[in-house]
């Protein structure tokens, strides 16, 4: 499992590639802390990667969820496939997150708005 | 095909506490699920099941120490896989071990509930010794039968 | 992980002489080499060695007869993966199994020498008891090192 | 591991889906072993989604050649992905068979000549 953050002006993209489980959570942990305590405005979860999560991942990022909240930021998955949206189903937790199709998505309604758009 | 289904055939795998074997007994577990003609959903929901209690063996059998055993039997009958995994870790009553309702506000507390949610049956059993046995059951539906498992007319 | 790594760290495996196993068994060799961090072809040659190894037990050590016992062993060091295969089966001279010229006119006789190409050591020993042990080895070609082994300046 | 066999008139293509090992190249023999009885003109045996193949696998397609080579036929094979054409090249097999890019390549040039074209 691979964790890459890139960071866009805007957002903390927060990229998993493989499988996040409790040998490799830790690793998507220590990314999503390291993002919240620089209280990052707003956290962007890249899950297009990621094949298989179990508990350990979803507590993970419950608990990203949390630290951003916290402090007011914004906190975003994005780019669920079939079997990790299906975890996210069984915990009931698919309304608690904001889920995007993918990071794309995901940022531009970060943007800010523009003057006739509103 | 069929003599040899008629009778169970298995694999065992022995590892040790240690979580970076999971993502090898997942993989071992997918097969077999696979083998067994589980659709992949299915496949991904036996793997998960057993993730979690393997996890679960790790974490609050072993206290998250390492290098302890963990002996899992995976094994094809003709109607079901059944994966059986045994520790030899701290014991709890069997039906101590419960789903919890899922809570958003609290990280955690997820893994049993999971495995109910994936698999037909997670039975704790007292083991033959120190440790937990556990059984985890997949049905397989055939054709011509409903997933509630009523024939069909 | 340095520190777990130094030591050798594995998993074994228990299966019967039936071919329907030796998917199962590539899928737990395959993640074995990944968490190793071998590149996804050294993952398949490794595959590929055990697969015809454990073959090479289900057809010559075991004649064929299906229900046998096959105990496949996978282990981490800092530099390699090392895989051993014990059977029970009818035993032949350790040096007597050797890797022949493929041969495009004849189908089959590939098996030894696919293994020779696909890891670094193939090595059949007279067991302790009944039947052969094969130790397989796949070195890990970590950065800073040529693939030829010599340090870089 | 599947087997699709469908013939299409010039051609039998027999669509191999899965890991081809010693339990799956069983039902692999016995798709090429009909095809050769029933002398197809063209046998083309489509390993595209085939992403694993022993050495059990390899001696099932050099039996085939030889059914075909038996009373004149054509035998070929397309789609190998990189993992199988390695296999064919530690076997020194890859100049004894015809190996097409697809199936579409391996039926256009079993076509008769246009009048003009030779
Ligand atoms: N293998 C086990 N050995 C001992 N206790 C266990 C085992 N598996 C589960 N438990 C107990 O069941 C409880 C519920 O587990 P679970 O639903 O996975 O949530 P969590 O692991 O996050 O606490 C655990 O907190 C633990 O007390
Ligand atoms: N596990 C084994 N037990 C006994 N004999 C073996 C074993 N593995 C290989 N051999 C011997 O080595 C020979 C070469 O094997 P191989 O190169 O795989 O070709 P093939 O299996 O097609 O004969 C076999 O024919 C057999 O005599």
């Amino acid at each position: 499992m691979d964790v890459h953050v890139r960071n866009d002006g805007a957002s903390t993209v927060i990229e998993v590639q493989g499988e996040v489980d409790l040998y490799t959570s830790p690793k998507v942990r220590e990314a999503i802390v390291a993002a919240t305590k620089a209280r990052a405005k707003a956290v962007i979860v890249d899950l297009s990667g990621v094949g298989y999560m179990d508990s350990s991942g979803v507590a993970t990022l419950v608990e990203g969820l949390q630290f951003s909240r916290g402090y007011g930021g914004v906190f975003r998955l994005a780019g669920l496939g079939a079997t990790v949206r299906q975890v996210f189903q069984f915990a009931k937790l698919e309304r608690v997150f904001d889920i995007y199709p993918d990071v794309a998505a995901a940022t531009q309604s970060l943007e800010p708005r523009t003057a006739d758009g509103s | 095909m069929v003599r040899l289904m008629a009778e169970a055939e298995g694999i065992e795998i022995r590892l040790t506490s240690d979580p970076r074997w999971l993502q090898v007994l997942r993989a071992a577990v997918g097969q077999v699920g696979h083998l067994a003609g589980l659709d992949p959903a299915a496949v991904d929901h036996l793997k998960l099941a057993v993730d979690e209690a393997c996890a679960n063996i790790i974490v609050h059998g072993y206290g998250g120490q390492r290098g302890q055993p963990i002996v899992a039997t995976l094994r094809l009958y003709p109607d079901r896989v059944e994966i059986r995994l045994r520790d030899f870790g701290r014991a709890v009553p069997p039906d101590s071990i419960r789903p919890k309702t899922p809570d958003a506000s609290r990280p955690g507390g997820l893994g049993v509930y999971l495995m109910h949610r994936c698999v037909d049956e997670v039975v704790y059993r007292e083991a033959d010794g120190p440790g937990m046995e556990l059984v985890i059951v997949k049905r397989l539906i055939r054709s011509g039968e409903e997933t509630d498992g009523r024939p069909r007319p």
